[in-house]
């Protein structure tokens, strides 16, 4: 079979023209998609769990059936004084939904992958905002791109290829010769390679070129010291000058600021620098989401609770404190009694420090595949891959919401049908 | 020798990611990317091990040499072996000093141990699944 | 009225506790409130042993003593109006936010948000102060209005950001961007710290000690005398942002 | 079968040309029926006043654009938050709260119908996703084709046929209800920086003027035979002096449709400014109402103002950007290739500031100005004049002129100069604030047919039940009265059922999406045309084939299926 116009569920590109040839269950070709899509779509069996495991209790794994997993899961969510449930990035909008719903009735606290990525743009953009528009209003008429702590290459390989540097746009027929390419970062990446102008940064220097970049792009350069963070003055004003002179100008960046000193103040910076070439031209910033869905995580707890992650719902009310309520400082403080963890792997990408206290206590992992996390949980629930044999909503990292389509049917229960069903558990003996 | 510990996606690591217990993924992510100028200060050679040291521990690593990464730097890429030194200050905003941790390099002769065996030293138990038909 | 509120010990000490009722005028008309530990709703009597001695007619007759590991429950002196809390060892987060009247002393250390968006009173801390001491809340563009703060040890990062009126004194050192988005009030460090003011309005920072990674946007304008009767170089910014503020340092280096 | 019976109900139906009638209703699987049998649930009215369920015909509750102001706005949420209890949702947010938020105050209000003003065709399964998040009341999305290429592309090539064309087809696509323009050919220009000024300015690259735009989708509307007309959000929004291109504009429009208007003006409060600038800025509500006196064809919604806190969120990106470089606060944007824009600031509506003032006071004129209430609709065109949890004040407002008086004693004081309010001595009636708040809205969205807006026999059993008896208040006087009775009904029932009990949410209810599906018959379909595709295929980001909102969007869905007749 040949399905077209599939949608990738890798990053949050979210390409929605990959084409995918399947014989019998199997993948046999992909096309379109990138080196990082295609990996997942042609290995989607393999690692994934038959079933459920269970720890045996004597320093060992077994196979259990889907009702007890599930029976243990609420078990240990309904016991605890303070459940985290952590992941809903790489997941359907819907079990993302229902899984604020199941906090809210529990008293936990919910958080997606996103505080460890664009936590802090949202904590900037609450201070000052967003101007940002969709992917294919920088296509068709963008003549700046500024990629700035962000490495598309490696990260979100057909980003340049489908809405910048290679994709041609009503107003810029010719894209790779009339855009022109700015990258910033610390280190020269293989984006940098291809970049009109490369600025490199001293680590941590992010925030000071901003604002000098600000100062200079509102006439007042005088006060801007010759270097700053290692770039000359002139290069500054260069940068100013190519950013004031263009006609659509695109900001795009990623965790080198979010996870760089300074964290959301980095964004704030940014976005007020935009804010400020806004009086001279037109510019846009986008954030560089990483997972497919992780801004669908961000849009559905923003309707549901008013938070787009880190809602602490232990008082029935939703509160909202990252760095209080996030998952990282609640781990690293051993505050979390259970954890129920969706489509997502902190065992990769969590500290050390965080991952020694989700191993001490009861967790529940629903995910497709052994990961990095399997060890450190309790319990295992294998689910269906959305984009892969589970359809769904996912939202783009510019908002753009899509349908993911499902191809395959390996049998396995959905992350919404699982944790709609942990939650029907929860709601037997917590009515609500 | 004192670096500054910056981690980050690479296009292996982000292969890796759907799989897991792979070995490519651990190869993917038990490199550390140097400076050849700071490889030769630690006098190592390309594929030679290092232990780096930080707040929350430390662990084995093989160097790969980066000419883009400055000096005083190494570019770990993210996954669970850059992040086995890693504590949990997050400075009030619920994100990790992923880039910013000072860790302390020096070579080894140790081995760089598989992902089950740094899981096993937090406290995980590791899960072998029988062969899929 | 003295009230002392002595923390029992806890099956699982890290679950964070929120007693927001922790407050003299609340307590003075009775102990028998609630708080919350985890999502559990307890009786303060379930966690704290609770003595009161001697009366009061108004609230600021009463003290509230806090004693044991006091360093998770948060929220203490919320909106207090007057009276006195004195904290024996460490407090958790929030302590003494939206405080309008009173003394609320911390003889260990404070954990972060310490006297957010306080409107009045003083708040003092014996210890370190966490993250976000003085500071504002999430999205909001004022944070402390009035009142003083005051700590002897070191303050984190973000201390006084979007200080907007009253004083912060901060006897050691303070971490990464000190009084950033500063409006007003004043903010003055004996100690080193990095990258202060940023994108400040108005206000005043003073720093006594060694500044890191100078914010580049800040113009010179000459020297004073400072308070301890050293030289301190005069700046006026963060002109990124069209501000007025004043920061005068001691020392300073740019990231060059 | 389910049946419920509301005894001794004080019933004004304007639909139904009932003034205050003690009747009771009877009402049998959700619609409204002669007669019920004995086993029949009873809710005694008491006498108290007996409306249908409230109707806003211009408000933006659901969508990205509304979903960024709430994601934007941690301060925000920190009012209304209310915890979990029983069948309702913990809410949070006071001008941009949460989907439940919005259904539970709407409900406890009165209101069982929506239309979301503004929905950007490509994020439109966004929409539908937050009305499936919104239990209580029954949804409709404007669509929005103010910059829309395909056709400005074919207004300039005087191809009316595809114009038509394009905006069935992606009605049905997006599963929209109505052709609403915002800043027509301004947020095409907004997509470089610029803006478009009146209707006669040329939008860039595109070689169309605003007028062009406005009146070729008029036509298409009338072809599509849609239940709705246009709803127009005019150009210059927000300006001194923008009055003139706002009675400008309403010139142009033709009289076209016999059952209801030709032209849906929102929030025209924003458009009917005088002055040159700041400065001399005054009210220009006489000449904008007297040209709506004169003309049938258009309907006008106030976009009142009221003071306090609140976000500002439309489709008008470059008109936000304004206000932010005039506020300085935060500013959000987002532009939608091919079709739109948007932006959202918050802001803060002073009784001491003299624009706000006189911006408050127009949005009143306009409601007194205008005489047949069919024609003036009440919002505030929520979140951006104030929120909709300000309705009952407003009614106040038009009932009272003591109220007002007394109100327009704390603005600033130079306010009397700019505005013509202290003159106007008109008390709206019980019967006039029915039309406005929604036997009129419920005409003008074309939806009376489906049972909204009256309570004949055969209409949806929506009914607002309000704890006050006409007889024994005058409203005039006893304002405060009015405004506790319609803040909280004494029971809201939707679909038969009751949902609210004196403020308490009753039931986690589930709503019915309203869309238009129009049909055009063979040789219309612009799916199929080559130029159409290729459009498609080179400029949007998506893919076409997964543009259109799948069925399973709409949990519950009820199609309005029309003819074009070409």
């Amino acid at each position: 079979m040949i399905y077209t116009d599939m949608v990738c569920p890798f990053c949050g590109c979210l390409c929605d023209d990959v084409v995918i040839e399947t014989e019998g269950d199997r993948v046999v070709r992909v096309d379109n998609a990138c080196t990082l899509g295609t990996h997942k779509l042609m290995t989607t069996r393999k690692d994934r769990l038959k079933g459920p495991i269970m720890r045996d209790g004597a320093g060992g794994w077994r196979d259990a059936s889907y009702e007890e997993a599930i029976e243990y899961a609420a078990g240990v969510l309904l016991d605890a004084d303070r459940p985290l449930l952590y992941g809903w990035s790489s997941t359907q909008g819907e079990a993302q939904g229902l899984g604020v719903s199941m906090a809210e009735l529990l008293g936990g606290v919910i958080d997606s992958t996103t505080s460890v990525c664009h936590g802090p743009s949202i904590l900037a953009i609450q201070e000052v905002g967003h101007p940002g528009c969709t992917l294919g209003q920088v296509k068709n008429r963008a003549d700046v791109i500024v990629y700035w702590g962000c490495n598309p290459t490696e990260a979100h390989p057909r980003h340049m290829s489908r809405y910048t540097t290679y994709a041609d746009g009503f107003f810029l027929q010719n894209s790779f010769r009339e855009r022109k390419l700015i990258v910033v970062d610390i280190r020269k990446t293989e984006t940098a390679s291809i970049a009109d102008e490369f600025v490199q940064i001293k680590p941590g220097g992010d925030y000071a070129v901003f604002s000098a970049l600000r100062a200079i792009v509102r006439g007042r350069g005088a006060v801007v010291p010759p270097t700053v963070a290692g770039v000359t003055k002139e290069q500054l004003e260069k940068i100013a000058e190519i950013c004031k002179s263009a006609k659509f100008g695109a900001f795009f960046f990623g965790v080198g600021l979010t996870m760089a000193p300074g964290r959301y103040k980095n964004v704030r910076n940014a976005i007020e620098l935009v804010d400020e070439l806004n009086r001279h031209t037109k510019w846009t910033l986008t954030p560089l989401r990483g997972h497919y869905n992780v801004y669908g995580s961000n849009e559905v707890f923003t309707w549901m609770t008013g938070y787009p992650y880190a809602v602490d719902f232990s008082r029935q009310i939703a509160f909202y404190n990252p760095g209080e309520t996030t998952s990282v400082d609640i781990l690293a403080r051993k505050e979390c009694d259970a954890c129920l963890i969706v489509a997502s792997d902190p065992g990769a990408h969590f500290p050390r420090k965080c991952l020694e206290h989700l191993a001490s206590i009861p967790t529940v992992l629903i995910d497709p595949a052994q990961t990095v996390t399997t060890p450190l949980c309790r319990c295992q629930i294998p689910t269906a891959v959305t984009g892969i044999d589970a359809s769904g909503t996912a939202y783009r990292m510019d908002g753009v919401p899509i349908h993911m389509k499902a191809f395959l049917d390996l049998g396995y229960p959905t992350d919404t049908e699982i944790v709609g069903r942990i939650f029907e558990k929860v709601k037997e003996v917590r009515h609500p | 020798m004192r670096f500054l510990f910056n981690t980050g996606r690479t296009v292996a690591q982000g292969i890796g990611l759907d799989r897991k217990s792979g070995t490519e993924y651990a190869g993917a992510t038990s490199r550390c990317m140097m400076n050849p100028v700071d490889m030769m200060d630690l006098d190592v050679e390309s594929g030679d091990h290092l232990v780096v040291r930080g707040p929350a521990g430390e662990v084995v690593l093989s160097v790969v040499p980066a000419e883009g990464t400055p000096r005083g730097m190494v570019f770990v890429p993210l996954g669970p072996y850059a992040n086995h030194v890693l504590g949990g200050e997050t400075h009030g905003t619920g994100m990790p000093d992923f880039k910013t941790q000072t860790v302390e390099i020096e070579p080894t002769e140790r081995e760089v141990p598989t992902v089950t065996e740094l899981m096993e030293e937090i406290g995980g138990v590791a899960y072998e699944q029988g062969a899929r038909p | 009225m003295r009230i002392t509120l002595s923390m029992r010990e806890r099956k699982n000490p890290y679950i964070p506790v929120e007693a927001e009722k922790i407050v003299p005028s609340i307590l003075m008309k009775g102990t028998d409130v609630t708080v919350y530990e985890g999502n559990k709703e307890r009786r303060l009597a379930d966690l704290f042993e609770i003595t009161v001695e001697g009366e009061a007619a108004s609230v600021d007759e009463v003290e509230v003593v806090l004693r044991g590991d006091t360093s998770r429950v948060k929220r203490v002196g919320e909106y207090m109006d007057g009276g006195r809390i004195t904290v024996e060892g460490d407090i958790g987060m929030h302590c003494g936010n939206f405080m309008a009247a009173g003394t609320i002393e911390v003889r260990g250390n404070a954990a972060g948000w310490f006297a957010r968006e306080l409107r009045g009173g003083t708040v003092i801390c014996r210890g370190n102060a966490g993250h976000y001491c003085a500071s504002g809340y999430r999205g909001e563009k004022k944070g402390m209005r009035g009142g003083k703060v005051e700590v002897f040890g070191d303050a984190g990062d973000f201390a006084a950001e979007h200080l907007s009126g009253g004083e912060v004194v901060i006897h050691g050192d303070c971490g990464d961007m000190a009084g950033v988005e500063m409006r007003g009030g004043t903010l003055t460090i004996h100690g080193d710290c990095a990258r202060p003011c940023g994108n400040m309005t108005a206000g005043t920072c003073t720093v006594l000690g060694t500044v890191l990674g100078m914010i580049p946007t800040f113009e010179r304008t000459g020297e004073i005398v400072g308070p301890d009767g050293g030289t301190l170089t005069a700046f006026v910014g963060d002109i990124a942002n069209r501000g007025k503020g004043k920061l005068f340092i001691r020392n300073f280096q740019y990231l060059e | 079968m389910n049946e419920l019976l509301v005894k001794n109900a004080y019933v004004i139906d304007p639909i139904n040309r009932i003034n205050g009638e003690v009747m009771d209703i009877a009402i049998r699987d959700g619609r409204i029926v002669e007669d019920v049998g004995p086993k029949a649930t009873v809710i005694d009215a008491g006498g108290c006043l007996t409306l249908p369920g409230g109707v806003d015909s211009h408000t933006h509750v659901c969508g990205t654009k509304v979903n960024f102001g709430r994601y934007m706005s941690p301060e925000d949420m920190r009012a209304g938050r209310v915890a979990r209890r029983g069948v309702k949702h913990a809410t949070s947010g006071y001008s941009v709260p949460t989907t439940y938020a919005n259904s539970y105050r709407y409900a406890v209000m009165g209101y069982t119908t929506l239309l979301e003003g503004a929905m950007a065709p490509l994020e439109a399964r966004h929409t539908h996703e937050e009305f499936s998040a919104t239990p209580l009341q029954d949804m409709m999305a404007n669509t929005l084709f103010d910059g829309n290429w395909g056709i400005m592309n074919a207004i300039r090539d005087g191809d009316q046929e595809r114009v038509t064309e394009i905006v069935g087809w992606t009605l049905s696509a997006v599963k929209g209800f109505g052709i609403k323009l915002t800043n027509p050919g301004g947020t095409e220009a907004w997509g470089f920086g610029k803006n478009i000024t009146c209707i006669k300015d040329e939008v860039p690259n595109f070689g169309v003027t605003p007028i062009e735009i406005i009146l070729a989708m008029i036509r298409a509307c009338e072809t599509l035979r849609l239940p709705h007309s246009v709803h127009l959000h005019c150009n210059n929004l927000g300006n001194p002096g923008n009055y003139a291109c706002t009675v400008g504009t309403f010139n142009q429009v033709p009289d076209l449709n016999e059952k209801r208007q030709t032209l849906y003006a929102t929030h025209v409060q924003f458009h009917s400014y005088g002055g040159s600038d700041w400065k001399t800025f005054c009210s220009k509500a006489e000449p904008v109402a007297y040209t709506v006196n004169n003309r049938p064809q258009i309907v006008i919604d106030m976009g009142q103002v009221m003071f306090g806190k609140t976000t500002t969120m439309t489709a008008d990106g470059p008109m936000e950007f304004n206000l932010y470089r005039l506020h300085h606060d935060k500013w959000s944007n987002h532009d939608v290739e091919l079709e739109t824009g948007s932006g959202i600031i918050p802001v803060y509506y002073r009784r001491k500031n003299l624009v706000n003032s006189v911006m408050w006071a127009i949005g009143l004129e306009l409601a007194l100005l205008v005489k047949n209430p069919w024609q003036c609709m009440l919002t505030t065109d929520n979140p951006n004049g104030a929120p909709f949890v300000k309705y009952p004040e407003i009614i106040a407002l038009l009932m009272s002129k003591k109220y007002r008086d007394a109100e327009f004693a704390t603005v600033h004081p130079e306010t009397g100069s700019r505005v013509v309010l202290p003159a106007l001595d008109r008390e709206l009636d019980w019967n006039e604030i029915a039309v406005m708040t929604r036997a009129g809205q419920a005409k003008a969205l074309g939806i009376t047919g489906i049972g909204k807006g009256h309570l004949g026999l055969g209409a949806e059993a929506d009914i607002a039940i309000y704890p006050i008896r006409v007889g024994e208040v005058d409203p005039a006087q006893e304002y405060r009265k009015v405004i506790d009775a319609f803040s909280r009904t004494k029971y809201t029932i939707k679909r038969g059922r009751p949902v609210t009990r004196d403020g308490e949410v009753l039931v986690h209810g589930e709503n019915t999406t309203i869309w238009v599906d129009p049909k055009m018959g063979p040789g219309h379909d612009i799916s199929q045309d080559t130029e159409f595709v290729k459009m498609f295929d080179r400029y949007y980001s998506v893919r076409m084939s997964n543009y259109p909102v799948q069925d399973e969007y709409l949990k519950r869905s009820l199609r309005m299926e029309t003819e074009a007749v070409f």
